[in-house]
């Protein structure tokens, strides 16, 4: 299994990612600078976390603008499973492959720290090794996290099953609209999430939570 | 040709730091102030021929970055003295 | 060497007549004055009087510290490079080097809470990684006044948001530091900002300019009137009146930082770099003059070709302006269009904008005409170096502990856990990221932070210590306690402690009890890093942190680092267990 | 009373995020934009019985909460139509 890792100017959680990835796929992921107009092919792509471009404007605003993001959307169109953790997730809701938007945390704080997650939904590619309704402990870091969205389009991912993950009700770091923390889009194969697996992917870290993501997809696409 | 770009927050959607100043304000002692939103003003320099011009480039630059047109209203004022 | 300016033709800043007032306004005494014209051997102009205030503030010179400085253990055989570079560097085995240092951002931080502190962290980071190190861990030493002073909450707030904004951005982890609340810091915060970075010990690179005719070359941010006189604010007692000045403010630009970061660890991949230097304080002025200072050579700037981001900038603001997010190198001849590419690749400037000469002297062109020429010999090493009057810190009062045996124990534990000197500092440290990089193995909420080195079994302790109370009891005490303390906290996590930085926060010292509060906490200092084989290897000092007359407790901040060759080893600080044995170890 | 309050940073000081903006404008292809600065724009509603005493408070916000003063110049704008 390929997987390739977009790498954004201000992009830094794209080397923590790739070691998660090359861990699980056993080859390195391509490293793909934005500013390339080809993207080769691969089975996953990944939209690392970071400041791409500062976070200036609005998060991700930038970045989904850039040359390589139509080459997403395209891949993405064609099946290509995509991941966009934390600015990645910002990314993929500025450039439309997901609805709705991450506003300014609730307490106006960056905020750092681990989360209690419950799995919503673990019959994505991504979340197929996690147990349904299962707690997991994943850390979040962001300014942006507060996901937003008008009820209609709320009810419409609550009713399709698309909020992959969800904060415990009583840890949500950032005010997110019904405890969101992660979506997919109606394919399941676009996954945007704000807390980082590739965080939690080693027992030295503090835990292994996040790595069945990355070994769960491995075994999802091949 | 300068131009100021106002990007608001649409009706309802919730803005966080519009409330945190409202709130602030209460505790500085400024009684009275409700409905605090705050949105971005972007001053632009743009080299266009006609105030048509300039206007249809800024609403297409709204429309693909500055604005977030799922949350965002925005309002395009050209400064025609320059 | 006069004869060759341009004659005057129109209003130029250079042509303004030094009069005491001035010279008083660059912050410098009759006497010193006296001697920039006998090193010139003419009155120098505003534009060069400009670069000798800079050069000669207590900030950039340490005429008040350094006769003090130099009494402190530097060796030892960790140490790759001891005090005087931009960073300090030890050896952490298998040709791996660790690079850090500490400095203060306090006046800055005072004014503009947010800028001043991310600008503090944004120059401490390059620092670090002009010695060709990749920063994997920032520190901050915070002091704050009266958690009930009008401005505290402000402060705090804004100082907090400034090192997370910066620090978060650029994606390296904050992982950890102090917070201390006393009202001696009421109108004098301390912002101290420590970074630690990874190097490979034969991929250091260093400030010393060499090679005549090399090319001086300028990347990064573009230049504007940022922070002009910044460095001898940095040097002058505050009062109310220099709050309303509202010199203009340094704003940082993380985004900016961290493509500056990649293009320079690209660049440094190569062997293009003879030397490089961050333009920090007084920026493009005191990194000419120490790169071609410490090589021994001299060095002509053209100004014209300085990427400027305001118009009608004079010499005068180029030299002086502290805008962020640039440095300055100096190429191996030839080199440059190699080094060009990937600067502009980063999308950041470059421009060549002087070379290296032989004539140890300092010539700036600015429009055709030569605004500065001077000798840079008493610029750099030449600035006044002052033996400071001071008296020795009398013995504190003994508290009376008489009435202690009324309190009732779990109300004072009540009380102290709930004061502002021990509650947690969550709130705080969660605003940073601490987690970033993948290698945190403890970050803050512990005794020392633990961070692996990359790709191997080795992990870094980091720590920061020091307790300004004790220091003001007995200094000499209070400084041994800071090293010890630092020590003490590396230790536990099982780590070989094996060098420290510092920064030195205090008053007036042109005051003989603050000087003498100086001498001893040093005194203390060193000897403690002599006993405990834990040499200084960088440093910053900040003095005249005083408003109106209060001067804040003697706060010599300590950063410490030891390494663990086995992070299976390490040991956490929480009882993990129940039935354990607790142990209480030391006297 | 509606007012709106600009505040745009003052002459002279780094704005990074415009600096961030008319770059990225450039890579979409938009040409000749230049001098991008981004501010704030703050919307509220003030219980005053006067506009003159409405922008004397809403003054005393600005230098208090609303405006980093160091680094920026505010502007107030009230909407008498309301
Ligand atoms: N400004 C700060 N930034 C980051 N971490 C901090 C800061 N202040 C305190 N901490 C962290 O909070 C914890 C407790 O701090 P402190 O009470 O000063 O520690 P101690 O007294 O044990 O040395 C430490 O782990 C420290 O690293």
């Amino acid at each position: 299994m390929q997987a390739s890792v977009i790498v954004f100017p201000g992009s830094n959680c794209d080397r923590d990612v790739a070691i998660c990835l090359e861990a699980a796929t056993g080859k390195k992921p391509n490293m793909v600078w934005h500013g390339d107009s080809d993207l080769p092919d691969s089975d996953v792509i990944v939209l690392p976390g970071g400041f791409s471009y500062g976070d200036y404007l609005r998060c991700g605003s930038m970045a989904a603008n850039s040359p390589i993001m139509k080459e997403v959307v395209l891949k993405a169109q064609k099946g290509a499973a995509v991941l966009g953790i934390c600015n990645g997730f910002q990314v993929l809701t500025e450039c439309g492959l997901l609805p709705g938007v991450l506003m300014r945390n609730a307490a106006l704080n960056f905020v750092c720290r681990n989360t209690r997650l419950i799995v919503d939904n673990n019959t994505t590619p991504f979340t197929g090794l996690y147990q349904q309704g299962e707690e997991v402990i994943i850390p979040v870091a962001h300014n942006e996290g507060n996901y937003f969205a008008d009820d209609e389009t709320l009810n419409e991912l609550s009713g399709e099953g698309r909020i992959v993950l969800s904060y415990a009700p009583d840890d949500n770091p950032n005010g997110a609209c019904r405890n969101i923390a992660g979506i997919c889009d109606s394919s399941g194969l676009v996954l945007g999430m704000m807390p980082h697996p590739e965080r939690r992917a080693e027992a030295a870290l503090g835990g292994e939570d996040g790595k069945r993501m990355f070994t769960g997809l491995v075994e999802a696409l091949s | 040709m300068k131009a100021t770009v106002k990007i608001t927050l649409k009706h309802g959607v919730l803005d966080p730091q519009g409330k945190a100043i409202e709130k602030s304000l209460g505790q500085l002692g400024f009684s009275g102030v409700n409905e605090v939103r705050q949105g971005k003003l972007i001053e632009l320099d743009i080299d266009a021929d006609t105030p048509e011009a300039a206007e249809k480039q800024i609403t297409e630059m709204c429309e693909k970055l500055l604005a977030n047109t799922v949350i965002e209203n925005y309002d395009i004022q050209l400064n025609l003295a320059d | 060497m006069n004869d060759d300016m341009t004659p005057l033709e129109t209003a130029h800043i250079n042509d303004t007549e030094i009069t005491p007032e001035i010279v008083a306004e660059h912050g410098l005494k009759p006497n010193e004055y006296e001697k920039i014209v006998a090193h010139m051997g003419r009155t120098p102009n505003m534009t060069e009087l400009g670069v000798f205030s800079v050069m000669w503030s207590e900030h950039c010179s340490y005429k008040s510290s350094r006769k003090w400085l130099k009494k402190l253990p530097v060796s030892g055989p960790q140490v790759i490079q001891g005090p005087g570079e931009n960073a300090g560097v030890i050896d952490i085995g298998d040709g791996d080097a660790a690079v850090f240092k500490m400095e203060s951002h306090n006046h800055p931080s005072f004014i503009e809470p947010y800028q001043g502190a991310a600008t503090g962290v944004g120059g401490i980071m390059r620092d670090v990684f002009t010695m060709g190190a990749r920063p994997v861990a920032n520190m901050n030493a915070l002091r704050f006044g009266d958690p009930s002073h009008p401005k505290t909450r402000h402060l705090v707030a804004g100082v907090v948001h400034g090192i997370g904004g910066y620090g978060n951005c650029i994606g390296v982890p904050t992982v950890g530091g102090e917070v201390n609340f006393d009202s001696c810091y009421n109108g004098n915060i301390l912002v101290n900002a420590m970074c630690v970075g990874l190097a490979r010990t034969d991929k250091i690179f260093y400030a010393a300019a060499t090679g005549i005719g090399a090319p001086v070359v300028y990347v990064g941010s573009k230049t504007g009137r940022d922070g002009i006189h910044g460095a001898t604010m940095a040097s002058a007692e505050f009062d109310d009146a220099s709050e309303e000045k509202r010199p203009t403010v340094q704003v940082g630009d993380p985004f900016t930082e961290k493509l500056l970061l990649e293009a320079c660890q690209e660049l440094m991949a190569s062997d293009a770099i003879i030397a490089i230097q961050d333009m920090g304080a007084a920026g493009l002025t005191s990194s000419s003059v120490e790169m071609a200072d410490k090589g021994g050579v001299g060095i002509v700037l053209d100004l014209d070709k300085v990427p400027c981001r305001e118009t009608h900038m004079t010499g005068y603001e180029m030299l002086l302006s502290e805008s962020q997010e640039r440095m300055l190198m100096v190429l191996k001849p030839g080199r440059e269009p190699e080094a060009e590419a990937i600067f502009l690749r980063w999308g950041l400037d470059f421009a060549v904008v002087g070379s290296l000469t032989d004539t140890g002297r300092m010539v700036v062109h600015h429009e055709g005409r030569m605004i500065a020429d001077m000798p840079l010999e008493p610029l750099a090493d030449g600035a006044p170096e002052y033996d400071r009057p001071f008296t020795p810190t009398p013995l504190a009062p003994q508290i009376d502990a008489s009435h202690a045996d009324d309190t009732n124990i779990t109300d004072a534990l009540k009380t102290l856990m709930g004061c502002s000197e021990i509650a947690s500092r969550r709130w705080i440290y969660e605003q940073y990221d601490s987690m970033v990089m993948g290698d945190t193995l403890a970050g803050p909420g512990g005794d020392a932070a633990l961070v692996r080195v990359h790709g191997t079994q080795k992990a870094l302790a980091i720590s920061t210590d020091v307790t300004p109370r004790y220091c003001l009891a007995q200094p000499v005490e209070g400084g041994k306690q800071a090293v010890a303390e630092a020590y003490r906290n590396i230790s536990a996590t099982g780590a070989t402690p094996l060098a420290i930085t510092n920064c030195l926060n205090f008053g007036n010292p042109e005051r003989p009890e603050i000087m003498g509060q100086f001498v001893e906490c040093l005194e203390g200092m060193g000897a403690a890093c002599e006993a405990l084989d834990f040499p200084v290897v960088s440093g910053n000092v900040s003095l005249y942190n005083e408003t109106n007359g209060q001067g804040i407790n003697p706060t010599p901040a300590i950063g410490g680092v030891g390494l663990i060759e086995d992070l299976e080893k390490a040991v956490g600080n929480a009882f993990s267990q129940a039935d354990r044995y607790i142990f209480v170890l030391g006297k």
